[in-house]
């Protein structure tokens, strides 16, 4: 590729393409990809991944179940009539029977709202103590941050069986009382994981900069912090529901769930589970339905975390 | 000179940081200095020295550890909330990092606006046409306004930061090394920007850097600061003519020269020696420790700036043995 | 003094594939390299300097990548090192091209001696025993100027600081002796001081081991001291290329005059206003027609936005792609510096 | 080193002394009485002769001063309401190990399978492997425990008799257990491990080992591997202490003598020395599990060895 | 199979030598129970389990065993015969020149009273003494303090052999109460203190068998005992205990050769081991002790007895035992389980029928939601008795807890229209929550530590009894009746005028819906059948000391 002259080639070319036009402004600063908003962006990586979708598509037909299923049935689920006791499924009682006589399809619809209300409402408490204290915790500093801190270590050590236990037995067992006792200590974490971001944003040099404006702390945090922090807190709350519902349905295998004659999958599986051997339907249905769920919850959470990081960013 | 009017005083400026250990860090400790209004005063030193962190506790962004600073006659620490919010109208700092100093979730426009909502100066339209009048000032267009700063390269983030910062018609800006961040094509838009505005105006601006030639071009007077001190201050023309202090000395030696048979021919002060970490600094000059002339004397005793020119102030034992 | 040429690259194209479409990171670049000569390439950040010298080490992430075309060659020993696979390339990395990366503080592994870092190139290269690695890692140490080298190899990174870091990391580069050393901005995160330190050490290791370097920087200053060839990219493409003088006294590209314009020079009078290149440089996804630099160019026409510009060769390796040189040009305000034809005027 | 153990030590016993008190007034405070507990049925004067033998009849800060100056001078948990004639520490020292053994041996499978699983996934990022692997993470984490126990019992247990159904003792007693106290256990582990891999694999100083010649594997031995386990460290800490409680469904449903048993009985007859005895012991082992943790992240991070001296 | 105990012919067997080559090398048989025993101290480790392990490693002075047709006999243990007063207050035991603690030392009259006085003992805190509480002279007066000693009560040695108790008044089962307090050996008592039964080295035995080792929540295995009395006669050589807590698993380690026996209480276990053939006998016991429930009758709505009625009889028993029980049980319409008896005769039998209470009532008043709405008027309620709302309290959180409080609710809806509201808790909540008078309908079972009537009213006995009014909330002229009653029949030598005198008092108790009994169990063991002579029945605990192992492959 050695050459000796000038111009390297001989072709002719007008002479009014050799016109000056100097900067050209738009060009210059143009942008060629669209605008999206991050979540926009979030949306789309997420989209392309195909377990998170198939995930979301689970969950919500599992939840349209728990609204529709009872009424799809026709059956009630707390009637036990003891002439069609343990029967595997038909084409009357899709997922069969239970020994009491109850059409377990229906039981598992209507189980399913108290395992997802519980997941939900938990993770709600569990996040709004957490994200208030750890929020406190990380813009005050000092010793009210040193105080927090010690009460997370304290209540994180605190024996989790047995404030669950005592709690639902000194509160009955309502839905309430399972919400606040499984929600009790599962804040530190939520605490702990709020104040380290805040920590770390409050650090950035935009919050300094709001600062440098005259922005009042009401300001920083509604407009800075929040929002900042709120993709990590998708990926927790996705995270936590599972956590939840398989507390619960632990709580519900040593006799501490949901008060009778109400039910959740956790009481339907811990029911079967006894009669695994004869009748493996009664445990089948309701795992299935935990394990759908719950795999939804954890594949949507990946994918929004995947979806979520800029180092992944393709 | 000396009848300038004095925008910022420092005095025995101390910023120490808490550490988890519990130690302190001494990011700042004690430094003295005044800027003049409508001046450009240049910060240098090497990274960790001190700068941003001085250049903070100047707005009041950081609590100062001990010492003063006084804006106008007011001290800035010691200021009401509601002093302290028109105080954050008349000073405002630009970063040294375009990514991290723009919210990532906000819309440019609402980034430079952010001023102008907390004071409440436009509203509506007026809103608007201040919005437009600010980006184009830095040179970006409409259409910019509704991006968010991930869009952006380096250098229009760091002028997005610039529009944040003149949103608020402040008279005094840090200018926290605006430019390190950037190409070099790129820094002279920036530059030739705050020194178009600094003419307009009549800003003050107190210009940090490690890019020395930056520096020289833009500012009045300079400061050199080495581990938390100032060691040497003096108009920009004196200094790197007749840098007194052995650090400043060597730092001009070692600025890359872009003349191939200037840079091939200079002569470079080498620094040899460890650095001493500003949680345990060594007794004594700080400097020491990389001085080929340090005596007992400085590992002993804290050296402290003495004029010895006019308006030329260095902190070395042994200026006059140099 | 003939030399000896241990690199050639010809039309090196890269190109990564993102959901927003393909990346042209660099667009058919041609280059060499001669025994013992420092090379620098500069350029603006994204314009590809990154991506040519890991195209060289073949270090380009392997999923999302195509480099070049059937007739791209980075030949080096004789050998096409586009068509080698991973494992010939290992043995090559580190033996015979080395690499030094920008940001001292990440590039050592934290939880490993320094040492052993060093010691671990010299036993991959060399069939060797662990305690003859060790004498030459503790000799390397010695040679970047390492104080107490015997004790120093024992300690962690962290214990560094950045400058000592760069020279381990150099000292790794240099373990086996390769004839090419790559420094991809060695020096940006360090202070003056340590950087002045580091590119003398880089200067004097060069001229005792022989070994051709590569100098990818964006500080024109670095480049003037070190430089014995320029190469400025823009936007995935070599603008301008030649000896050191021949671009900071003969520039012949408006890019390559717009970058040395826009550097405040200590010597030079400071009242004047700052030459500054306006706008940002083009998204590589959408690479733009004709040349990259036309919608910043003051003196950009018509055609630059159309047609990209042919190669004009001004003196011996000295060559520029501008449609200024063209002799239609419309060349109204140009510098004349830019213009000027024949003979570098660099004394 | 020494003063950083000192000081978390005095941490420690600072949390510790909060626990005993809160869990102490706590379980005094539920409802449900250990005497009836303990003697089914008894008339209610009888019961008195009883209670007074425990020093249920003092109210409750009385007992709780009482409880703790034994504690403090004696190490004395005191003895189960319950379990009459035997002491906390004794019911401690025979069955913490039981539990202890599942739980170790099944810690070991949940690292080292749990390493391996996500350090293939991520090596392989986006591959069937990677695909495959993270599917069947969540699929384990997703299974409630006695779901999974039970199904193995029923199969590999009744069905096949490969292993006991049930019990303790010889070498195949573990299977079960371990494999269903592994399986979650494994899941987090993976999945932390590919995240950790992940990043690792991004940073600098991998590429300065590719650039040096270092082949795959040995990158990933010598660079990758060592600094992605930084994190999976602090996953340990808790799971270490969590080893001596056992686990409740697992030893229940294998009839396994472990300390998680008496835990959940204690809790649920409100034997209340047995349920603060071993509450303690597991604050005790926690509090050591994670001054532990400190000292392996120095072990793995050699920055930490220092920064925590200094 | 038939539905009776199943017994082969052992007595033959035993005859001759022809067996003695049946019995196989190795005699070991193997049982299981679902909870550990928890101690070995006789007189503060009373749990079921315990009871269950003290009868094979320690002996008194009586010992009552089933025979092969299904009866029971009183047989000399420690004791090789005992006199009884005239009056039926004084009794005399001879205890044998050869019975042995298992180190070698001699079993004397000493040792049962110093067992006896250590009972009385308020500090020691034993759990069974209250049961003599009124039986022997001073017991409960030093038991709670009052004015006498333990020394003084009356228990005491006429000489190394002869040990004499002196009754407050006669009864007829005091012999049955006599397993109510295992011998310990003062020496060692003394010696090993809180110690004394909290490890297999720490306790004196003298029963058949003694332990070898002991792992608390695993297994127990039990060696012959070489020094027992009738050590020739006792064939097995090793009896292993293991524990396993979930019935499905013990099924299955039954079926899978593990364990030697197992109680099956769901169909589909019976079904798996009927299956099997002839590998497994079968042994179905009626269990001595009855479910209720029982109404607090300080309830705005349980004080009246119609409303307490009206509950009672609002559920069909036979569907209760069919739906949640499978039938593996026997509905009741008194409290009292078809095998009690008083003295040798059955209670049933004496009082024809009479007591199936319920079934009377239910002649009487066909609709139950009549007699519950003529009794919200009573008491002034609204006479519609959905706006009635009551709590039912379970006794434990287990899954058959939940299940049979679901099918009550479902039929009290169904029946009475009411609105139950389930309030699962443990069980020792539930007994506290009963305590402070805070339910409405608790669940309630009991098992008597005697074959007599009295060992069932008594619990309701305003005053003594475990229900006692502050717990029942049963006051008035009723309770003062019933209270007479129990005491007449005490009194009463007749048995039949005793019979009816019980009579009387359960048609008080059942007759007022005070509670309401519901069933009593009927449990099917399943023994291998290569491990013989394993015999017992609802009154009687197995008989190790026969068992041996024929024909075991
Ligand atoms: N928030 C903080 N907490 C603790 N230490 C800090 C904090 N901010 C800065 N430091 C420390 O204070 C010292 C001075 O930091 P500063 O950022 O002011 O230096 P600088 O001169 O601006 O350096 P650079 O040129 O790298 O920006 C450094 O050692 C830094 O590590
Ligand atoms: N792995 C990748 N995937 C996609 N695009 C990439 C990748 N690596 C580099 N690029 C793109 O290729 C272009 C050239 O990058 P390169 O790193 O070579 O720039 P550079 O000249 O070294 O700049 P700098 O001075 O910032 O280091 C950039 O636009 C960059 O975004
Ligand atoms: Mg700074
Ligand atoms: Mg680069």
């Amino acid at each position: 590729m050695v050459t000796t002259d000038t111009v390297t080639s001989n072709e002719i070319y007008e002479d009014e393409l050799f016109e000056k036009v100097g900067i050209k402004k738009e060009l210059s600063e143009h942008m060629g990809r669209p605008a999206l908003t991050y979540w926009a962006e979030v949306w789309r990586r997420f989209r392309k991944n195909k377990l998170a979708i198939t995930g979301l598509i689970m969950l919500c037909i599992v939840t349209l179940l728990t609204i529709i299923g009872p009424t799809l049935s026709g059956h009630d689920y707390q009637y036990m009539d003891s002439s069609i006791r343990s029967q595997t499924p038909s084409a009357s009682h899709w997922f069969g029977t239970d020994r009491m006589g109850r059409d377990i399809f229906t039981r598992v619809s209507v189980g399913g709202r108290i395992s997802l209300i519980i997941g939900l409402l938990c993770t709600l408490v569990m996040f709004t103590i957490g994200s208030i204290l750890g929020a406190i915790a990380g813009l005050k500093g000092g010793w009210v941050d040193d105080l927090i801190m010690r009460i997370c270590e304290f209540v994180g050590n605190l024996p989790y069986l047995i404030i669950v236990v005592i709690l639902s037995m000194v509160m009955g067992r309502g839905l309430f009382s399972l919400v606040f006792a499984l929600s009790f200590i599962s804040w530190v974490g939520t605490t702990r994981m709020v104040r380290g971001q805040i920590l770390q944003i409050k650090e950035q040099d935009f919050v300094k900069a709001a600062a440098a404006l005259g922005a009042d702390s009401k300001r920083i945090i509604i407009k800075h912090l929040f929002p900042n922090t709120l993709g990590i807190i998708m990926v927790t709350i996705t995270m936590a529901v599972p956590g939840f519902i398989l507390g619960e349905a632990f709580l519900s295998y040593i006799g501490l769930g949901i008060r009778p004659p109400e039910t959740s999958w956790g009481a339907l599986a811990a029911a079967g589970q006894e009669r695994l051997m004869f009748y493996p339907h009664e445990l089948f249905f309701p795992s299935l339905m935990l394990v759908i769920t719950i795999l939804s919850f954890h594949l949507i959470g990946d994918g929004l975390s995947d979806a979520l990081d800029p180092k992944l960013k393709d | 000179m000396a009848n300038k009017t004095i925008t910022v005083e420092v005095k025995d400026l101390k910023k120490y940081f808490m550490l988890p250990t519990k130690k302190y860090l001494k990011a700042v400790d004690g430094v003295s200095f005044n800027i003049y209004k409508g001046e450009t005063l240049g910060l240098v030193g090497e990274s960790g020295c001190g700068k941003t962190t001085c250049g903070k506790t100047i707005l009041g962004l950081y609590d100062a550890t001990a010492g003063e600073v006084n804006f106008d006659g007011f001290s800035v620490h010691k200021k009401s909330k509601k002093e302290r919010k028109d105080f954050t109208k008349r000073a405002q700092i630009i970063f040294q990092d375009p990514y991290s100093s723009l919210n990532p979730r906000m819309t440019v426009g609402d980034i430079i606006a952010e001023g102008i909502d907390i004071h409440g100066i436009h509203n509506g339209k007026d809103r608007k046409d201040k919005l437009f009048e600010l980006i184009s000032m830095v040179g970006l267009n409409k259409e910019h306004i509704s991006r968010f700063p991930h869009e952006f390269s380096g250098g229009q983030r760091q002028r997005i930061g610039i529009a944040r910062a003149l949103a608020v018609e402040p008279e005094f800006i840090v200018c926290d090394e605006p430019i390190s961040a950037l190409d070099v094509s790129i820094q002279a838009q920036v530059v030739n920007l705050l020194i178009d505005l600094q003419k307009k105006k009549n800003l003050t601006y107190l210009f940090i850097a490690h890019d020395l030639s930056m520096v020289k071009y833009i500012s009045d007077r300079v400061g050199v600061m080495y581990l938390g001190n100032l060691v040497e201050i003096t108009s920009s023309h004196q200094l790197y003519r007749d840098p007194k202090h052995p650090y400043t000395k060597a730092l001009l030696s070692s600025i890359p020269i872009p003349d191939p048979k200037i840079e091939r021919n200079k002569k470079i002060i080498p620094l040899e020696g460890e650095v001493s970490s500003p949680i345990n600094p060594i007794a004594g000059c700080k400097f020491a420790s990389r001085c080929s002339l340090a005596k007992d004397m400085c590992r002993n005793q804290v050296p402290t700036l003495k004029e010895v020119d006019n308006q030329h102030f260095v902190a070395c034992h042994f200026i006059d043995r140099i | 003094m003939a030399k000896e040429r241990i690199l050639e690259v010809e039309n090196l194209t890269v190109a990564f594939k993102t959901y927003g479409g393909s990346v042209q990171a660099v667009r058919g670049t041609d280059f060499y390299l001669d025994k013992g000569e420092t090379l620098a390439i500069v350029g603006e950040s994204g314009c590809g300097k990154t991506v040519t010298a890991k195209a060289i080490m073949g270090l380009l992430p392997i999923d999302n990548t195509t480099i070049g075309n059937e007739n791209s060659k980075i030949m080096f020993n004789g050998r096409n090192l586009i068509k080698l696979t991973e494992g010939e390339l290992a043995d090559l990395r580190g033996k015979e091209i080395s690499m030094i990366f920008q940001d001292p503080m990440t590039s050592l592994n934290p939880t490993m001696r320094i040492g052993e870092q060093i010691a671990e190139s010299v036993l991959i290269h060399n069939q060797i025993s662990k305690e003859k690695a060790k004498e030459i890692a503790i000799k390397m140490l010695k040679l970047v100027q390492i104080p107490n080298p015997e004790e120093r190899y024992k300690q962690y990174p962290f214990e560094f600081s950045g400058g000592m870091r760069q020279r381990v990391m150099i000292a790794i580069a240099l373990a086996c002796d390769p004839k090419i050393l790559i420094a991809d901005e060695p020096t940006t995160a360090l202070d003056v001081t340590i950087q002045a330190q580091i590119m003398k050490l880089i200067n004097e290791l060069k001229k005792d081991l022989d070994t051709g370097v590569i100098l990818v920087t964006h500080d024109l200053g670095v480049v003037a001291g070190a430089a014995d060839r320029i190469i400025v990219m823009y936007a995935g493409k070599i603008v301008e290329s030649g000896r050191t003088e021949d671009i900071f006294y003969n520039l012949k590209h408006p890019y390559t005059y717009a970058l040395l314009q826009s550097v405040p020079k200590l010597t030079k009078d400071t009242s004047k206003k700052l030459y500054s290149l306006q706008g940002t440089p083009p998204d590589l996804i959408d690479p733009p027609k004709g040349c990259g630099f036309a919608p910043r160019c003051d003196f950009a026409m018509k055609i630059c936005s159309i047609k990209t510009p042919e190669k004009t060769t001004f003196a011996e390796g000295h060559e520029a792609y501008c449609w200024l040189h063209h002799e239609k040009a419309n060349t109204q305000g140009v510098p004349e510096l830019i213009l000027t034809r024949g003979e570098s005027s660099g004394k | 080193m020494g003063r950083f153990i000192l000081k978390r030590t005095a941490y420690g016993l600072i949390t510790l002394f909060l626990i005993i008190t809160a869990t102490f007034f706590l379980i005094s405070a539920a409802p449900g009485d250990p005497i009836a507990a303990k003697v089914e049925v008894m008339p209610e004067r009888a019961q008195e002769v009883i209670r007074a033998k425990y020093g249920l009849d003092q109210p409750t800060y009385q007992r709780y001063f009482i409880y703790m100056k034994n504690l403090i001078t004696t190490g004395d948990f005191g003895e189960s309401v319950i379990y009459t004639g035997r002491s906390v520490n004794d019911i401690i020292r025979d069955n913490a190990p039981i539990s202890a053994k599942i739980g170790i041996i099944a810690l070991f499978f949940q690292i080292t399978l749990g390493v391996l699983l996500g350090m293939i996934a991520a090596l392989n990022r986006d591959k069937f492997s990677d695909h495959f692997i993270r599917v069947s993470v969540v699929l384990a984490i997703c299974v409630p425990s006695f779901v999974f126990a039970a199904l193995l019992q029923y199969f590999i247990g009744f069905k096949w008799g490969i292993t006991p159904i049930f019990g303790w003792g010889s070498f195949k007693h573990y299977i079960l257990p371990v494999a269903v106290y592994a399986i979650g256990g494994i899941a987090s582990y993976a999945k932390f491990m590919r995240n950790s891999t992940l990043s690792v694999m991004n940073e600098d100083y991998v590429l300065t080992a590719r650039a040096k010649g270092c082949r795959r594997a040995r990158t990933v031995r010598k660079h990758i591997f060592r600094n992605s386990l930084i994190p999976i460290v602090t996953m340990t800490g808790p799971a270490i202490a969590g080893i001596f409680a056992g686990s409740f469904i697992i030893e229940r449903l294998f009839s396994i003598p472990g300390l998680g048993q008496y835990y959940v009985k204690a809790v649920s007859d409100t034997d209340y020395t047995m349920v603060l005895g071993l509450t303690i012991f597991f604050a005790i082992l926690y509090v050591i599990a994670l001054i532990l943790v400190d000292i392996l992240y120095g072990v793995v991070d050699p920055r930490i060895k220092i920064a925590k001296g200094e | 199979k038939s539905d009776t105990t199943i017994v082969d012919n052992g007595e033959e067997s035993l005859e001759q030598g022809e067996i003695e080559m049946k019995i196989d090398k190795e005699q070991k048989f193997v049982f299981s129970d679902n909870s550990a025993v928890i101690g070995l101290n006789p007189l503060l480790n009373t749990t079921a389990p315990d009871n269950g392990l003290h009868d094979i490693i320690l002996e008194t002075l009586v010992r009552r065993v089933a025979d092969e047709d299904g009866g029971t006999i009183m047989e000399p243990a420690v004791a090789e015969r005992w006199d009884i007063s005239q009056d039926g207050t004084v009794y005399t035991f001879f205890i044998r020149e050869n019975a042995l603690w298992h180190d070698g030392v001699p079993v004397t009259a000493h040792d049962f009273v110093y067992t006896y006085q250590q009972m009385a003992n308020p500090k020691v805190g034993s759990t069974n003494a209250w049961l003599f509480d009124g039986i022997i002279v001073n017991f409960g007066e030093a038991l709670y303090d009052k004015g006498k000693k333990p020394e003084d009560i009356g228990v005491r040695a006429i000489d190394d052999r002869r040990v004499e108790f002196t009754l407050v008044k006669p009864y007829s089962y005091f012999l049955d109460l006599l397993n109510g307090a295992r011998p310990v050996r003062q020496d060692k008592f003394e010696e090993w203190g809180s110690e004394y039964g909290s490890s297999m080295n720490h306790v004196v035995m003298n029963g058949p068998f003694i332990i070898e080792s002991w792992d608390q929540n695993v297994q127990m295995t039990l060696v012959k005992n070489e020094k027992y009395w009738d050590a020739d006669n006792v064939k097995l050589d090793k009896v292993v205990r293991k524990v396993i807590t979930e019935p499905q698993v013990a099924v299955q380690a039954l079926l899978a050769g593990e364990i030697d026996v197992v109680r099956a209480r769901e169909p589909e276990h019976k079904m798996l081991m009927e299956r099997e053939g002839n590998r497994f006998r079968t042994i179905e016991t009626i269990v001595r002790a009855p479910e209720f429930y029982g109404f607090n009758a300080q309830n705005k709505y349980f004080k009246n007895p119609k409303i307490r009625l009206a509950f009672s009889l609002g559920f069909d028993r036979e569907k209760y035992v069919n739906d949640i029980i499978d039938g593996a049980a026997v509905p009741l319409y008194s409290l009292m389980p078809p095998v009690m008896s008083v003295g040798e005769t059955l209670y049933t039998n004496m009082v024809k029928g009479e007591n199936e209470i319920i079934k009377h009532l239910q002649k009487q008043y066909t609709d139950p939601k009549a007699l519950l709405i003529e009794g919200l008027i009573e008491e002034g309620f609204d006479p519609d008795p959905s706006k009635m709302e009551v709590r039912l309290a379970t006794r434990g959180t287990s899954e058959f807890s939940k299940r049979s409080s679901e099918w009550m609710l479902q039929q009290w809806r169904e029946n009475l229209g009411v609105t139950i509201i389930i309030d699962m808790m443990e069980w020792n909540i539930m007994w506290d929550r009963v305590g402070e008078g805070d339910y409405d309908i608790s669940t309630a079972g009991w098992g008597p530590y005697y074959n007599d009537p009295n060992g069932l009213l008594s619990i309701y006995h305003p005053e003594i009894g475990y229900f006692d009014s502050a717990k029942s909330g049963w006051v008035g002229p009723d309770a003062d009746r019933f209270k007479e009653l129990l005491e007449l029949a005490s009194n009463t030598p007749d048995l039949d005028e005793r019979a009816q005198l019980y009579l009387d008092a359960e048609k008080l108790l059942v007759g007022t819906g005070i509670i309401s009994p519901t069933y009593t169990r009927v449990d099917t063991t399943y023994v291998a059948d290569y491990a013989k002579d394993y015999i017992f029945n609802t009154h009687a605990s197995v008989d190790y000391r026969k068992i041996y192992i024929s024909g075991k492959k």
